[in-house]
């Protein structure tokens, strides 16, 4: 298989992520299925940044620790970075700030020449790194017109200066190519996603890893007619979002675990008074403030029981891009659907990593409303039904009032202490939970690659399903990703798992929390690979591990 | 049937001489006057918190969002944000909006949504029985704080003054008809309105001896002078005895948060079409 | 067995709470153990309270549907309790509202000749009723002067009158009977039990079934030292117990579901920067506001995955007063040895119900401090240590600096984002984590009642434990109880289910919260009998249910 | 060794040009100051949120309590209450103390507690990459409003004032040793007192050009006069330009509250006997 990876870095605030978005769409002109991991620590300048890109003839969603070319900013990058040369691998490196082997670029001084700002070194490297990979001026003059909005000239001038003067090192071959994708980012995806499902309002409050998904729907509000709020705090966020779904808005909001606990108030109320809302659930290492900027897992157990009192819930957690913008079409329909919360648990790694995306995986937007009253009789916001979900209305309603309510309510929607009302009302929330266990039942919640046969399987979900593939791959195991996490899909992973007489979980975090959930579903988990440093796994990571364990 | 009289069913459980019962019928009579004058009644959505002033969701028979404990602001911001063309009428406690969900009141103010907020003032956790709240005067005795609180009351009006509210306005249960005008004000008032309502709790905050002798109604008094405004809302401070206006204090023309997002919704066709072009930009 | 169930009812604001302490105090005089079970709703005035005593030879804490004596000062009590009658047994009500068989006191009438206030009507009731049950003059009189603080002389006018009337009707036997013992709540007991652990600190905002525990503390404040604070809001109560915690109080705070949300987030904090607080949750049914004054066993899981990122915690649940007031020391204990968040997780009925309390269950006053730094070198808030314990120091110390920090951090507390401390960190919290579960182990966290070769085994917690016990009693069942639920103790669980091989969980809660932990450990549980209309299992409910169960 | 200057081997990593490093000179000279003066170094706490102003907690080598997104008035509280003698010093962000945790600002001046506060008034978020806050002027630009805030910025100033803040003054990062005189009156003030520090961020939002032009020191000011303090404080609104005051506004003595918790701690001991006595008596 053909594949490369470049690591390009520097220090914070030298523009290092879009300098990665840029090799990505270089890459992908030259035919490539492209993933870019970006690892920042939690400053705004002068902390070491790096983006990762892997390249390769199929769609991923994993890096390697190996790189092909390194793309140095300065001299801590190369220090940092030199063991991951692959044999033969290329430095390119900006000479008038680092000393390395390798394609040295006078920048400083070709900066200096065409009166280029400091940021223009990032094309500077990278014209440095498309001659040496044999990518064409033109498709190199093409993407920079495309992706740099402002000082195109100057920046091509730099770019002239430093393509005319190299020379093809380390050619990476093109190949045959279909139509080009755009590059997006898992919360961007999200985003998609959720403008696909029917996404009239979006509401957050800014916090690592899904302020972009806020950014992200703010700057584009006016082309879908989305209203974007950024309240006061988290409380305030999901209070205003269920508000707003009273008021008959589809509406979603973003957070990470610091800012999701103080909306759990809120998700309990949004149990009890049937109203639906979006949770788009970024995970980032904790406890507290923790790592802000970086990965985990550690989120599953707390978004499946938080608040207080018992009450149905969605949590799908993609893995990727794709999986994010389909899925987040879902949860949007369910919630919906069956007047619940629903997550979209992502970790730092699917919200921040960017990879092609092919449009025809956004799902049709064909909004799944709740079911409608029908009009007759006197509305009764919590009218008992089999199946527990009580026709919806928002006001105004000639006639009709619509009363919501925190208290265990009546079907009117008017407080009760009764026991029998009571048991009613739980009752109700039972069925209705069941139901969507069975629409989940059916929307194939659990996803299994690999040889149906192999006896050993890697269960793992979220950001490690993809590296999980690929090394599966290699030893011919199975890999088994719940996407839906509760309902848990007991019986579909039983399915997925039958035949499996070794099942190691995969997870990113200290207690193997997808492991715990399907043990208490009487699902024995035999082994563990957990990590939990706040970095993806590697291909070569996770493959000495699985290597360890299956052995 | 209940429609006309706008009272649900539910059984009413405030305690006698309790004030909310005063609030209730002012908000009752002013949503039957508007609904006389054309207002249409499912336009109204009430928002309320957790308390014995709470339970007026239960009792009017009105669109309702019964919430949280704190939290009436926000929920109702949602709605408004929703639909701006809902009126919009919080009923809030004390404990609810000056401590739990301080920061709400004043983030209201602030963006000055288009709401009608009713605080019932008791200066007292009533549903809980008898804590102190902000508004309680220095030293005041609750379950909390048997030897009395060692902080002093903030005022209100004073708060939301500072916060940008754009309509300011003091009543007291005891004189129902001026609650009742107040209300109507509020609701008129096309921006963030405000009234502290003073409001007896029969069992556990009655200084309805003190309240008689000190209240008096606003007179000549200009709501469009700021500098006025501030000294009226000054002149009692919630905790020693001072002469307590009552009315208007601050009224003032100013552009509504909700109105800046006003969309029509987009159709599932337009939609679909956006993100594609949106995708081929990318 | 010689016992006796006595209920008063009337409307809220009558006083039924004290009336139906009163009972319990002459009960007691009696010779007998009592239990009280207050039932009211939420609101001030006039909807339907009760309080329903049950005097028994031993002590107890569950009450039984059937009474022998119905006090009635309103005809909807007699309506709604009339079927509780058992036979022979008598109705004392007030006859100048109340229609019935029985008892007829013309309270009304000798309120006016004695010009006693509304309220003293309970006295009547009760004078009634210690006539028709025989309980001397003397005996009511002594404890009507000790429980009455104000008014007495015109209460006991009309005692007088009333007993004078009467004439006995049903004899409550006196038995023979040790030292009289204060009736406490589980709310004082669990004060009792902060107190004896070293509390110097309370914080809190008022929240049923919690905020007599507030109330409790801030009355008797001046007698022990205590710092009682009401602030803002729950999330400002949380901070700052962390912050009077690290400036050297001992501290707790008091919340119920709702409250304990807006906690999470500082909770998290409390696990990353290793700060000790106890948590007393009071679990009422949800979600969200649902039945305020009720009882429900729903946080468990919420109290166990509270809080972005993983770190240890302790969560014991008493089923008493007395295990309340031993286990809450054992909390604050904890919490501080291991620098770790604990809860002392109760219910409604716990917290509220009421019991003769024997003053030898408080444990002796030793607080347990954390390990204390030994001045040697540079302090290190986050020192490494074996058992992942870290010297504890507040300031001021002259010369230290004594560094907290939410960030993932090094040894002296200042932030870091780098993999290897990372790990590090994760794996102190680990190993502190098992060093707690070691302790816990060591504490007898799971009790056992009844034969131990039962083979049928009522699993429990909290305050369904005592109803299981007089229960199984009947049967030839083991009751086992798990009194730590976190770290979860799955050796003791195994080992004091040995030998059964039907395991019934028995729980005030929808989804049997309990019996999916011990399943997460591979404990089996074979059948459940859950309970969730907010009242605590009568003996006679839970009798029937285990029947149909062990059938 | 690094005590002497204060400052520890933490890497700095605020950008070049931030305000912060001109407030955190200010601190650390005042610290210097008062340690020579005699202030035992190890009775000084710092408490911080979380921001590019939080990083204080690292940089300076004294007790610290670095804390979360917008709590750091009630980790503060709590502090003050354990040990009255403690110097607090509060660092918050503006993003921090008047958005995500407005309330216990509020409520920390209603209580009067001795603590300093020193807002990084950057009026941005740094950290999270440049939102607007509470103080962004009408139609700021940042990364959730890429149209322009909605919203007027509110006053601080005013609503701490209004709150019952007894201290309350306002910095500039560009003008350092006024700051450093500030952050030393404050400390020294018994009661809550509040610098609303005017920052400079480099990054996101960096109004140098207008504050140099605006700003003025308040002379011949009386502190003491709460109306004086009023007028000034409300002469710019955070909005429109207006001559900007730089100084102490406001200055007045009341008692503090964790004046009220000082307890002697009860010795196991007299513990003892107290519960023993307590349950003889119930
Ligand atoms: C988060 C949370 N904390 C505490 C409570 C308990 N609680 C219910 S009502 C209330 C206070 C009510 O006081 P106020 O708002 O003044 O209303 P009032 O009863 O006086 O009308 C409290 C503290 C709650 N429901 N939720
Ligand atoms: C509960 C919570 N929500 C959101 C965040 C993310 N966050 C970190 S810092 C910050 C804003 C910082 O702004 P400010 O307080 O003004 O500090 P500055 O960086 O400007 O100094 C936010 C929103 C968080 N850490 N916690
Ligand atoms: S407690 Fe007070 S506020 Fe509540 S119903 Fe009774 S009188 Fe009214
Ligand atoms: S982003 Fe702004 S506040 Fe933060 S360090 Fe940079 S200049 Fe300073
Ligand atoms: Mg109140
Ligand atoms: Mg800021």
């Amino acid at each position: 298989m053909t594949e490369w990876s470049v690591l390009i870095g520097g220090r914070a605030g030298e523009g290092l992520n879009k300098a990665g978005m840029i090799l990505c769409h270089l890459l992908q002109e030259r035919g490539y299925h492209v993933y870019l991991y970006y690892d920042y620590p939690s400053l705004i300048r002068g902390g070491h940044n790096f983006s990762l890109i892997r390249a390769v003839e199929r769609p991923v969603f994993a890096h390697r620790d190996r790189v092909d070319y390194l793309l140095a900013l300065n001299q801590e990058t190369v220090e940092r970075h030199r063991w991951r040369l692959a044999e033969g691998g290329v430095i390119v490196f900006d000479a008038s700030a680092v000393r390395a082997e390798g394609v040295g670029l006078p920048l400083q001084t070709i900066l200096r020449e065409v009166q280029a700002p400091d940021i223009a070194r990032n094309t500077g490297i990278i014209a440095g790194f498309s001659c040496a990979a044999g990518i064409p001026w033109e498709t190199m003059e093409q993407v920079l017109e495309r992706e740099i909005p402002r000082g195109i000239e100057t920046n091509l001038a730099v770019a002239r200066k430093v393509y005319g003067a190299g020379c093809t090192l380390r050619q990476i071959p093109e190949l045959p190519r279909g139509r080009r994708h755009p590059i997006l980012t898992g919360n961007e995806a999200t985003g998609i996603g959720l403008l696909a499902g029917g996404l009239s309002s979006f509401i957050a409050y800014p916090m690592t890893p899904t302020s972009n998904l806020l950014h992200f729907l703010a700057e584009h509000a006016d082309r879908y007619r989305l209203k974007v709020v950024h309240p006061e705090n988290e409380i305030a966020v999901m209070l205003m979002a269920l508000g707003a779904a009273y008021g008959g808005e589809r509406v979603a909001v973003g957070t990470s675990g610091g800012g999701f606990c103080l909306m759990t108030e809120g998700l309990s109320l949004a149990g009890m008074a049937e109203i639906p809302v979006v949770i788009v659930l970024g995970q980032r290492p904790g406890p507290s403030t923790g790592l802000p900027t970086y990965s985990c897992q550690t989120e599953l157990s707390f978004a499946i029981s938080a608040g207080q009192g018992e009450f149905p819930r969605l949590v799908v957690a993609p893995a990727n891009p794709a999986q994010a913008c389909r899925w987040s079409t879902t949860a949007l329909n369910l919630a919906w659907r069956y007047q619940v919360p629903a997550f979209v648990l992502v970790d730092k790694n699917v919200a921040e990593g960017a990879a092609d995306f092919d449009p025809g995986g956004v799902p049709a937007v064909a909004p799944r409303e709740s079911v409608r009253w029908d009009g007759t009789g006197t509305y009764g916001r919590y009218a008992g039904t089999d199946d527990g979900i009580s026709p919806w209305l928002s006001p105004p309603s000639p006639g009709q009032t619509v009363k919501v309510n925190s208290y265990t309510h009546d079907e009117l929607g008017i407080s009760t202490e009764d026991p029998l009302l009571t048991v009613r009302l739980q009752e109700k929330l039972q069925r209705k939970g069941a139901a969507l266990a069975a629409e989940v039942g059916r929307l194939q919640p659990v996803l299994s690659t690999g040889p149906a046969d192999a006896r050993t399987v890697l269960l793992t979900w979220g950001s490690c399903t993809d590296p999980c593939i690929e090394v599966a791959g290699e030893h011919g195991l199975r890999v088994v990703q719940p996407v839906v996490l509760w309902p848990f899909p007991a019986e579909a992973l039983r399915a997925a798992l039958s035949g499996a007489d070794r099942v190691v979980a995969v997870e990113q975090n200290t207690t193997a929390q997808l492991a715990r959930l399907a043990a208490a579903e009487g699902i024995a988990v035999h082994g563990r690979i957990l990590k939990y440093d706040g970095r993806p796994f590697s291909l070569e990571d996770l493959e000495a591990r699985v290597r360890e364990v299956v052995a | 049937m209940t429609r006309t009289t706008l009272i649900t069913d539910a059984r009413n459980t405030w305690c006698p001489g309790c004030g909310n019962f005063s609030i209730q019928h002012a908000l009752k009579a002013v949503l039957l006057e508007m609904v006389s004058e054309g207002l249409p009644l499912e336009q109204v959505v009430l928002v309320t918190g957790i308390g014995c002033h709470a339970k007026m969701a239960d009792y009017l028979d009105v669109n309702s969002f019964y919430s949280i404990h704190g939290r009436v602001m926000p929920v109702a911001t949602g709605i408004a944000l929703a639909n701006p063309d809902l009126t919009v009428i919080c009923c809030a406690g004390d404990g609810d909006a000056y401590a739990e969900g301080l920061d709400h009141l004043i983030f209201a103010a602030k963006r000055n949504i288009n709401l009608t907020v009713i605080i019932h003032n008791n200066r007292v956790y009533g549903l809980t029985t008898g804590q102190y709240t902000p508004t309680s005067p220095l030293g005041f005795r609750g379950r909390s704080t048997p030897r009395g609180t060692v902080e002093k009351a903030f005022n209100p009006l004073e708060l939301v003054l500072a916060s940008g509210g754009t309509f300011l306005a003091r009543g007291y249960t005891r004189k129902q008809p001026m609650v009742r005008a107040l209300i109507r004000e509020a609701i008129r008032h096309r921006g963030f309105s405000f009234i502290d309502v003073l409001q007896i709790c029969a069992t556990y905050n009655d200084p309805h001896e003190m309240y008689d002798r000190l209240t008096y109604s606003l007179e000549g008094h200009d709501p469009g002078d700021f500098d006025a405004a501030c000294r009226k809302i000054r002149e009692w401070d919630y905790n020693r005895e001072a002469p307590i206006a009552l009315g208007t204090f601050y009224s003032v023309e100013e552009p509504s948060f909700e109105e800046r997002f006003r969309r029509t919704p987009q159709s599932p066709a337009e939609r679909e079409a956006a993100i594609r072009a949106h995708l081929e930009e990318t």
